[in-house]
Formats: structure tokens, sequence, C-alpha cells
């Protein structure tokens, strides 16, 4: 367990500071953007990592209300977590991609109103699971909820993608992660270095938060005994 | 008539129940004791088909209790210390819900009666939020009761009951024993259980730790002291 | 330029605020544990020596 | 699928708000409340007006929604009466769908009393595709109250809200957008129907999916 740790935790360091170097030194400035261009790889990769992160939270919210699973239950309480605070990375760069490319803070466009729909979302998910009431209770609710909330991205990225294109003029080409002309195969190679440094920083996060949540319940076990010692 | 062979139930990862045999017979009435958190709650929901068992059998009259969930719900009557009741409804319409639910024939008459026998009739259009507490448990007697139920659950039923309250419910349940329903109580007041009990389950971290024909309630003290200390 | 800094201080101090987050949060739980763990053997002890 | 079970239980529900005709009260005065403070808040003149109606009867809407939601499910919790009706040889999706079209009844009586009155006040006349806006209101409705009672009964009074918003934020969206197109732009009408079928998707996915967990939700 520890050194299956230790040697995810050695990767993800390595990998950073590969990707680090990648991003900053090797890969080549973009000719439209600029500089400012390369805070796409950070932004992308964690939009990636938040969506695997909601994934599984909707996969483990599955297992939570078919099998029960109680390993299923923490994992889905950590990525959602993880993926709340990567959603806020990626609210919180897009807009300062934003100011510089297109000069505005902040647009109704799909995919931003999206991610923030979710980002919303999944707080709720988070603020449920900490709500009072019986265990299993608030397991079984919260986990409804994660499949339910995973279920209405779709929905939410059509409807706010329909509402946009047929009222207002489209002003920014399709999405905001069009890159002017092709992709750069050593911009290309960059971003999925990214990527993989950041989904290695998932695992061990979520594994950590695992680690957390069971210690959590072993408390709780221990204080029930104290408890009936003392009553 | 009710038989639980070798049940099992989980919430979540924690077996709450475990190992559990044990047969109710027509006209008997069965105690179930143990100390707080030992499942005697879970126990009465799993008989009652709120939560579905994970492992082992439930038979009734000698069939699977899940192939025959609705004619088995129907046969069942609850009584606890909520009552189950709404506050704006008079009893009359409260219990005509309730019948509505089980089907019960001649529905208005049997209501009469039941008003009748609880001592409620002059109150019978009076919304039950005026009502004092002693009114409203004699009022949830008649609601579980109106459907002649052959399969009592009784959930603590002594909890908050006035005096009366006490002396009817023995009547009533009295009544029902002859009547050839099976009874299961879950009860803290041991004085109670040996005027009406036949038989004692004790039951400890989800295990039956001792049954008793002897039901008096020193008796019952005695057991209970020796098993909670035991372990 | 000044957009690509502070775009990346952001991020970067998410991560780091969350990891610190995390980590605090271990330790303390852990502490807990470890009392908890140590109150519970003692009073095994001290039964059994009775 | 039980109908006469659903039945007994819609009843019910909507016998108990007969019975407690303050909590449709509460409603109706909440709701004009609303329009009172939507005329002090803008200076409302008649093209802004119709720029804003649609958005607003949505508006009007979830809020309504949100508090007839609420409290059908916090009555059945007062004495426990939700043990009560598990107990009962009633499915666990029949309470919940009984429920659901009740709180659907109860909305859609509130809005019909309130959108004509936001009318009146505003002296907003519209009578083309009054057929059409009534659909598009079902629709929106049904969708409405399948997710606000599923939400219901799984948080409790403050996250609800929370919970609730970005949950309806399609439909909402569709909405207020098909009902835009009708009270101002009629020539794009075919654009309606393609809101209007997203709405029935919205309906029809979530009362699938909700139908299906509820059995595990409910009661545990």
């Amino acid at each position: 367990m520890k050194r299956l740790d230790a040697i995810l935790l050695a990767c993800s360091a390595v990998c950073m500071f590969i990707a680090l170097y990648m991003v900053f030194i090797w890969s080549p400035i973009e000719v439209k953007m600029g500089v400012v261009q390369k805070i796409f790889y950070i932004h992308v990769s964690s939009a990636w990592v938040s969506f695997l992160a909601f994934f599984v939270v909707f996969i483990c919210s599955l297992l939570v209300i078919w099998k029960s699973n109680e390993l299923a239950y923490h994992i889905a309480g950590a990525s959602a977590e993880i993926g709340v605070v990567f959603t806020a990375i990626v609210l919180t760069t897009g807009p300062i991609w934003a100011r510089s490319a297109w000069n505005t803070w902040w647009t109704w466009e799909p995919r931003l109103t999206t991610t923030l729909i979710l980002f919303f979302m999944y707080i709720g998910y988070l603020l449920l699971r900490q709500s009072d009431g019986e265990r299993n209770k608030v397991a079984r609710f919260s986990s409804a909820f994660g499949l339910v909330a995973f279920i209405n991205v779709p929905i939410v990225f059509m409807a706010i993608r329909w509402w946009n294109s047929r009222l207002h003029p489209v002003v920014f080409g399709d999405g905001k992660n069009q890159k002017g002309g092709g992709v750069e195969p050593e911009m290309l190679l960059t971003l999925i270095v990214c990527v993989v440094t950041m989904t290695f920083l998932y695992v061990v996060l979520v594994r950590k938060g695992v680690r957390i949540a069971r210690m959590k319940e072993k408390i709780k076990m221990y204080m029930e005994q104290v408890y009936t010692h003392f009553s | 008539m009710i038989v639980l062979h070798n049940v099992q139930k989980k919430l979540g990862m924690r077996p709450v129940l475990r190992h559990i045999h044990m047969e109710v017979k027509k006209g008997e009435c069965l105690s179930i004791v143990g100390p707080n958190g030992a499942g005697k709650t879970t126990l009465l929901k799993v008989c009652a088909c709120i939560h579905q068992i994970d492992a082992g059998s439930m038979y009734w009259n000698g069939q699977d209790v899940y192939k025959q969930l609705t004619e088995y719900k129907r046969n069942l009557g609850w009584i606890s210390h909520h009552h189950f009741l709404y506050e704006n409804f008079t009893p009359v319409e409260n219990l005509r819900f309730y019948s509505e639910l089980y089907g019960v024939k001649n529905c208005e008459e049997t209501i009469k009666r039941w008003l009748k026998i609880v001592d409620l009739y002059v109150f019978k259009d009076i919304p039950v939020r005026t009502f004092s507490k002693g009114m409203k448990q004699r009022l949830s007697l008649a609601r579980a009761l109106l459907h002649e139920p052959s399969i009592l659950l009784l959930d603590e039923p002594f909890t908050g009951l006035d005096q009366d309250g006490v002396q009817l419910l023995f009547h009533l349940l009295q009544q029902e024993k002859e009547k050839q329903t099976a009874i299961m109580m879950v009860t803290h007041d041991f004085s109670h259980i040996e005027k009406i009990s036949n038989k004692v389950i004790f039951l400890h971290k989800g295990e039956i730790a001792a049954e008793s024909v002897q039901t008096e309630e020193k008796h019952i003290k005695e057991m209970y002291k020796t098993l909670v200390d035991e372990r | 330029m000044i957009y690509l800094f502070s775009a990346y201080t952001v991020a970067w101090l998410i991560i780091f605020s969350y990891l610190f987050l995390l980590f605090r949060r271990e330790n303390k739980i852990r502490e807990q544990l470890h009392f908890i763990e140590h109150c519970l053997q003692e009073k095994k002890n001290r039964k059994m020596v009775r | 699928m039980n109908i006469k079970q659903i039945w007994m239980i819609t009843k019910k529900e909507l016998y108990y708000e007969y019975k407690e005709k303050q909590n449709v009260m509460f409603i109706l005065v909440f709701a004009l409340l609303m329009i009172t403070t939507y005329s002090f808040s803008f200076t409302i003149t008649q093209d802004l007006l119709k720029q804003i109606t649609p958005g607003f009867i949505w508006i009007v809407t979830i809020f309504t929604g949100v508090m007839c939601f609420e409290r059908s499910i916090s009555y059945e919790l007062h004495n426990d009466c939700l043990t009560g009706l598990l107990v009962a040889p009633i499915e666990k999706s029949a309470i919940y769908i009984g429920k659901a079209i009740a709180n659907f009844l109860i909305l859609f009586c509130t809005n019909v009393i309130v959108i004509p009155l936001l009318f009146i006040l505003f002296d907003f006349r519209y009578y083309q595709h009054l057929s059409l806006f009534f659909v598009v209101m079902v629709v929106g409705l049904f969708g409405f109250s399948i997710v606000g009672t599923f939400l219901a009964c799984i948080s409790n009074k403050v996250l609800f809200y929370i919970l609730l918003l970005p949950m309806v934020s399609p439909l909402l969206i569709a909405g207020a957008q098909s009902t835009k197109i009708l009270f101002l732009t009629e020539n794009q009408i075919h654009d309606m129907f393609s809101w209007l079928k997203m709405m029935i998707a919205y309906d029809c996915i979530f009362f699938t999916v909700c139908y299906w967990l509820i059995d595990f939700v409910l009661g545990e």
C-alpha cells in the first residue's frame, strides 16, 4: 500500500517537472495568441481531470446504489472533492485566458456555463454527503444525486448550446478550445504529457482521500465502542 | 407463521443482522430485547419488508415472502411510538386513507367500529392536530389494526403511552392473540413483557444471543445483565 | 505574459492549498485515531489487571 | 406501475392541500408578491416587459414549486407517516409518482391563477398560440415536479434549493426560450418545437431514472 503510494507520488512529481519543462521551454509559442496560449495546457488537463473525477463519481454511485459497496462510496467522495477543486482551476484559468484572448472575463458560452453548473451540482453533492442523518441513508441519497447529476450534464450542455447558437450570433467560433489552424505535434505531445501528469496527481489524491475517509470510519467505530463502555 | 432462516442484513459494509433464525407461530407473541444498536428495529423493518434482506430467506405460511409481497404486506400491522397520522386530517379521514391503502371492505362501518373501540367516536370530525398525545396514540392503534392483520409488529409501543393507553393496548393484543395473530414486539420495558409474551429473544450485535420461554421480569433482567457483561 | 503568469499561479495555488488541506486533515485524523486507540488499549490493560 | 395506488396517494395529497388551505394561499400570495416586487425593481416599459416576462413566468414557477415540493415531503416526515406508507401494501414508486403528480396539479393550478394575473397587471396582451403556451407549460411543469419531488425525497430543507436549481436549469432554459419565441417572434415557431422536444426528452429521461432510483432510496 505505502509503497504503491510512494511510487505514484514519485511518478507524478517526475511527470510534473517534465510537463513544466515542456510547457514553458520546449513547446513552441503559438503564432496568433502568443505566449498566453500556454494557459491552454493546464486548463485542458484540469478539465480532463475534473470530468474524469465526475465520471468516477457516477460509476461509484452506481456501485453504491446497486451493491451497497462501501469502498465505492469513499472513492466517490474523494473523487467529487478533487473534481470540484479542478473545476475551480478550470473556472479561474478559463476567464484569465478569455480576458487576454477575447477581452472579456466571462461569456455565457456552452462549455463555460456547463462547467459552472457542474461545479454547483457537485458542491451540492458534497454538501449532501455531509448532511447529518443515518450513514447508510446519506450514502444512498448522495449516490442517487451523484447519478442524476451526471445524467444531467449532457442535457445541460445541449440546452445551453442551443440557447446560445439560436439567439446570439456566434462570436468566438466553435468553442473556446479552438486553436488557430492545426495543432503542432509538439503542442499535442505537451498536452498529452500534461494530461498524464494530472491523471497521476488525481490517482494520488483519490488514494489519499480514501485513506482519510477510512480512518474517519475507524474513529467512528472506536467512538461507538467507547460510548458503549461508558454507558 | 413467519420463519426467518439465516437472515443477513448489511447497512453499508457493516452487518447489522447475522445468522438470524427464528420463528413466530400463530397466536404467539415474541419479544425482542437487546441493548441500543443491537439491530432490533432493523430486524423489525426486515420483517416488514422495508429493508430488503441481503442473504437468507423469509417464509410466510411456508412460502417465500418476496414472492407474495403485496399479500404479505396486506396482512401486516405496524404499531410504533410514532403514530403515522396526518395532523390536518380528522380521525375518520386518517382511517379512511389507510383503509383504502389496505383495501378494507365496507370501510365506513369498520372505521366506526374502531373509533368506538378506541373511544374516540365523539371526536371523529375534529382534526388530529388538536388531540392530546394519548388520544393520538389510541387512534394509531385503530389505524394499525383496522385491516385485521395476521402479523403484528410493534416497535417500542409503550413509549409515550399513558396508563389507560397501556391497558387498552394490552386488551387489544390479548384479543389479537386469541384471533391467532402472530405478534413481534421490540421493547425496552421488561415489566410489560411477561403479561403478554410467550418467548423472548435476546439480540446482541446483530446476532441472537439467547432465547428463553421464561418471561418473568426478574429472569429477563438477569439474563440481560449476564449477556451484556459477558461480551 | 501577465495573464499566463497569473493563470499558472492561481492554478498551482489551488492545487497546493488543496494538498495542504488534505495533509493537515490526514494528520489531524491520524492523531485522533492514535489517541483513541491508546485509550482503548489502556482500558483493556486495566481490565486485565483487575 | 399501479395506477390505482398512484391515484390513492395523489388523492390524499390533494385532499390534504384542500384541508390546509393556507398552504395554497401561501404559494399564491408569494407568487403575487414576486410580481409586485418585479414591478418595483424594473422601470417597465411595454418593450422591456415583452423581453422579460417569459423568463419571469418561469422564475415564479420555480420559487413556488420549491415551496410546494419541500412541504409535500416535510409533512410526510412529521409523524413518520412515510414509514406508515412504506409498510402499507403499495409500491415505493407509487408513493413517489403519486406525490409528483399531486405537486404537478397544484403547481399547474397556481400558474393558471398567477399567469393571467400577471398579464392583467402589466397590461400584457397576448392571444395567439395560447394552446401551444399551455402545452409548453404542462411539459415544463411535469419535468419540474418529477425532478423536484425526487430531490425533495433525498435532501433536507436547506440543501434542496442548492440541488434543485442546477438540476432543472435545462428545463428552465428550454421553457423560457420557447415561451419567448411564442410571445415575441412568432415567425420562428418551428424553433419552439425543437425546444419543446428537448423538454419532452428531459421529462422522459428523468422520469425513467427517478422511477428506477426511488426503490433504492425511499425508506432506507
